[in-house]
């Protein structure tokens, strides 16, 4: 019997000032950030998350946001989240530089587990879903590796190297057609499943982060075939640790909490539309 | 340091400072973060007497200085309650206020009655004024007739000190007020959300599944403390302030205008740590003007 | 460019976009900082029989994403209006709404009867909301009695457009709305401050000399754009949506939830170019989603 | 005949984005603060002001903040303010670094009358009220020109050397005695005027800016000793243009406003307290 890496709650949240030591700007609205956290960086699970206090003198932005880690530095202490400027908390969280620091709440909810059955691991990403998959691509053994990635134009797709640095076949898909197959990123999940092999099927697991319509379609693609797959969900927050109620999803078990439950969810699990 | 303790209607504070109902759970979560010891009182998420599953996601959204939510009462119920989680909270010797909503007066007295019998809990606290959901809630919170109905309900069922969560979405607070005291209350506290609403202009869609929701935080903090005020002046029954409160300055407006406590709320999504700081402040506050005890403050305002 | 242009009951506007009363004097002053030409309609301050001199300061104070005001009514009379502001106003070409405060249903009359005969003035806003003064003011519009009195007075004097502004300091804006219709209102516009307060906790006084004041700004905006869905669900008059709105994503949603209109206040003070902005927003807005006509954007929530 | 130069509001007023050329921290809670404005550095009269929206991306601070006009610089474009941290807004505009740009309203409100008759000019400061009387000294040609600073100690003596160029004999008060006389600014006014001869009473001229309690204060010794004297007066403000009646003080003359028909006053037409 395999038994999988089951990561869930097992480690304590802190919130504390974490300092910035690196924050760039990598894409059009794209940026990485790199925060001191001693706890944080070695304390953490792929597929959990932080919230930050994106400025803090004023109550607007009120809500700390929150974002996937992205990757974790052992010696250097240091955790690096990897973010999209969408709105007005993220529009300020630009604003601030290495030296400042940033009021975090972390390690967050659940991570993935990962599945030790299976030769096949598909990591399959629209957006900024690639934040946390990157952070658990490292812990994938999987002995074939595969990263999907759909992206609205060539500007946004990144992490390429990452993946392939660690032994990940990466297919990008582009809804402009500027880089990679022109489409959606379920376009590649398809071809892939379509032209795999009857028994190869049993042995895939899909690990999914990214928009809700694209984690629907995973979802759905993932439930006729019957692969395993989970996927990392996405909520408006506000407490972060699961005592306001506020981020709920329907799922086939009652009501789950995504910043306590989840964020990561076994695909069979949600109920559609949320 | 100053004498922070408060005795309200019976019930003995180390502090006046609490954490409002359904924003600190049943404090499980924040007791990884924060030393649940130090606070006033922990007054519980909402409880029915069924689970509730609550409404629809979304669920909450930010607006100015602001947060929307519409959880809808999500809980375990009463009798889960009892059993899982009031023995966690007992663990920390803090007085417990269990929060009551029912849809029927019958069911307010069920609440009542049964968790008057639990040690732990040293107050209930009856919110007649949520805004989010169908029955009961603010249906019975924004009318006098309402409010007597459940306050005299749970009143004949319970000899603990009854505090009245009050609504803000009325005309006349103190006429609310008035007829929650008459009917039993030995304490009000106040303000649960206002009601609001937020829409998404790029996609027309309502922010929050309901339509229609709660508005907390600071946006709300001056209404609260008019409400506060208004009440204090004009019932002669302890307040406990409510609504935008994110630190000792915003507390201490509250006590000045009459609160012998306060709750802090969305501000411990903020900041973990805002309730424990409120308590700090608001002693350094004292000290630096010289004031024994904060009893001393109470509805102090220099007209 | 999409169709701005928008009739509501009778009065033609270029733009739905108008300056809010109290928060743009009698246009004055912003004539020298933006093209009065450009905007919907000019609200006036609201104008007494008599002169007033208004509250005693400080009347005014920041809270959070807001602002309280306690000015009571200070203008220079009916008289001196219609002979110093009007004639200025009237260069412009811009419609001008006439926003009347009474202190009694006579006084109302007057002021509805003596402005109908202005050319120059193209409907009339009914103040019944004034949280700030002692006579009049709040008192009419948190009741549908008082509502109705000045309404019906209002009415019989004038047969100008007729928009009544109601204060969201109630328990159910559809009563005091559908009031308002009944006795002869051909639009409503909502909503006037909110009534708040704040202390200075090192000196313990209050923020306002009145103590209890008027909340503007972007903390009210969801109070009242839950309002103004609200009455334009309940009943069928145009409504004029006011409150927090700060651009033309917030003035969006207001005219998603159902209003024909939007007035800018107090975002008038933080940028004095609020409201143009706005209009050039909602155009750019209306252009990226192909709707030709604002009109065709009206009531359109997705639920 | 003597005609005053009476700087009423002869000039139209902006809005604009103006960029910080300097923005440095001159004693503890002090700052100056220097902005390029190409119309508003050649059209100030002093003692005007302007307001600063201190952080445009948030609401909160919502209003602006006003300031004097502390200098001008016709050559540079540059125009400078002088200010105490206090609160939010101020606080948060420390946080403003050069090149950035900051939105600006002004020049608002009517300056100082110019007295041209009386030999003796005296400008007397409490705190931050050194801010447009530095502007104002600039203007002042009377032969025998006084510096009267009141000030909570040493660090917050600024402008010094300003005044000492222009001419102007400083004298220092300090509440706790660390710079100059220990006492307040109105002792060493009064102690000027108890030594004055008689016929000197009649040729001064006061041009006073500071908190409420001194401005009542000079007020009083001006209006028992019958000297002319005008008063700077703050008020907290909304629009700052007139519009919206909130930075009312009582006056003579009925109610006025603080940003439109001020903020100076002659000294009689105030009625304390306000
Ligand atoms: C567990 C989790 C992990 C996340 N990880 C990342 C990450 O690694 N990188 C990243 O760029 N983003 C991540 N997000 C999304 C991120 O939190 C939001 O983009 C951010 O909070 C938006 O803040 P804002 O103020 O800029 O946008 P707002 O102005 O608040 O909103 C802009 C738009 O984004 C939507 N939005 C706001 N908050 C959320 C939210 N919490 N979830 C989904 N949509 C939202 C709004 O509905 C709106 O349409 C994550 C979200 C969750 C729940
Ligand atoms: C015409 C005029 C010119 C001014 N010139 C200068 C100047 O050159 N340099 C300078 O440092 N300050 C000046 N001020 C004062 C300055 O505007 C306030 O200190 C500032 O607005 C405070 O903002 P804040 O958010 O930091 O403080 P807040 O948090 O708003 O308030 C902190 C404290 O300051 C008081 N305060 C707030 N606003 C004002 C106000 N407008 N007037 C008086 N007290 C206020 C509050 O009541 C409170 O006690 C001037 C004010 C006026 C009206
Ligand atoms: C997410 C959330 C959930 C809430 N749930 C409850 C509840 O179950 N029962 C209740 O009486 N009040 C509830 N409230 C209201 C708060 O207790 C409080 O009255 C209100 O939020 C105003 O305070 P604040 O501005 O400090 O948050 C809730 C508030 C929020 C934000
Ligand atoms: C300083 C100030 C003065 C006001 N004076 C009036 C008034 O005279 N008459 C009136 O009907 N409303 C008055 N109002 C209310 C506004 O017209 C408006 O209804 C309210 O401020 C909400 O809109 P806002 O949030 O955009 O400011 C005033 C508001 C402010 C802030
Ligand atoms: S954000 Fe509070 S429960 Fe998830
Ligand atoms: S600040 Fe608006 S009138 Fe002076």
């Amino acid at each position: 019997m395999h038994s999988d890496l089951k990561y869930g709650k097992m480690n304590l949240m802190i919130q504390e000032k974490a300092r910035i030591v690196e924050h760039q700007q990598i894409a059009p609205n794209y940026y990485k950030l790199t925060l001191l956290s001693h706890y944080i960086s070695s304390n953490t699970l792929p597929g959990q998350f932080i919230e930050i206090r994106v400025c803090d003198f004023t109550v607007c932005p009120l809500l700390r946001r929150p974002f996937s880690i992205h990757g974790t530095n052992k010696d250097k202490k240091t955790i690096e989240i990897l973010y999209e400027v969408v709105g007005l908390g993220t529009e300020v969280l630009t604003k601030h530089q290495i030296g400042q620091e940033l009021d975090i709440l972390g390690p967050l909810g659940n991570g993935f587990t990962i599945k030790k059955k299976g030769k096949i691991a598909i990591l399959v990403s629209g957006g900024m879903g690639v934040a946390p998959l990157k952070a658990l691509a490292e812990h994938i053994k999987a002995p074939a590796r595969y990263v999907f990635m759909g992206c609205k134009k060539m500007d946004q797709v990144v992490c390429e190297k990452d993946f392939s640095k660690l032994g990940f076949e990466v297919q990008v898909a582009t809804e402009n057609g500027s880089a990679g197959k022109k489409g959606l990123v379920t376009d590649i999940l398809n071809g892939f499943i379509d032209s795999a092999q009857p028994s190869e099927l049993n042995e895939i697991n899909i690990y999914a982060c990214g928009p809700k319509a694209m984690l629907k379609a995973v979802s759905e693609i993932a439930q006729q075939k019957k692969l395993n797959c989970q996927i990392s969900m996405e909520a408006y927050m506000a407490c972060g640790i699961g005592a306001c109620k506020g981020c709920a999803v329907k799922t086939t078990k009652g009501m789950k909490m995504v910043c306590k439950d989840g964020p990561v969810f076994p695909a069979q699990e949600i109920i559609w539309p949320i | 340091m100053a004498d922070l303790s408060m005795e309200i209607a019976g019930l003995k504070l180390k502090n006046p400072v609490m954490v409002a109902s359904g924003t600190f759970g049943h404090g499980e979560e924040y007791s990884e973060l924060i030393d649940l010891r130090k606070l006033g009182a922990i007054v519980t998420k909402s409880i029915t007497v069924s689970p509730r599953e609550g409404n629809p996601p979304p669920r909450i959204v930010e607006t100015p200085a602001g947060m929307l939510n519409s959880i809808g009462l999500e809980n375990d119920g009463l009798k889960k309650f009892i059993e899982e989680h009031l023995p966690f909270l007992a663990k920390f010797k803090t007085p417990v206020i269990a929060n009551i909503a029912g849809e029927t007066q019958k069911e307010f007295e069920e609440l009542a009655s049964t968790l008057s019998k639990e040690r732990q809990v040293k107050a209930l606290e009856v919110n007649i004024s949520c805004p989010n959901v169908e029955h009961g809630g603010m249906q019975f919170g924004c009318s006098p007739v309402g409010t007597e109905e459940v306050v005299r309900a749970v009143r004949a069922a319970t000899d603990m000190p009854l505090i009245v969560k009050l609504s803000p979405n009325v005309t006349d607070i103190t006429e609310i007020a008035k007829k929650a005291k008459d009917s039993g209350a030995d304490v009000i506290s106040l303000i649960n959300t206002v009601m609001g609403m937020a829409i998404d202009a790029e996609t027309r869609r309502p922010r929050i599944n309901r339509i229609v929701a709660g508005l907390s935080g600071p946006a709300i903090k001056p209404i609260a403390l008019r409400m506060v005020w208004q009440v204090a002046q004009s019932i002669k029954l302890p307040v406990i302030g409510i609504g935008g409160i994110m630190n000792a300055r915003d507390a201490l407006e509250f006590f000045i205008a009459g609160a012998s406590a306060v709750q802090i709320g969305t501000a411990n999504f903020v900041d973990t740590q805002a309730s424990i700081k409120t308590i700090e402040g608001i002693n350094e506050y004292l000290d630096r003007k010289g004031i024994k005890d904060i009893k001393g403050l109470i509805g102090t305002l220099n007209k």
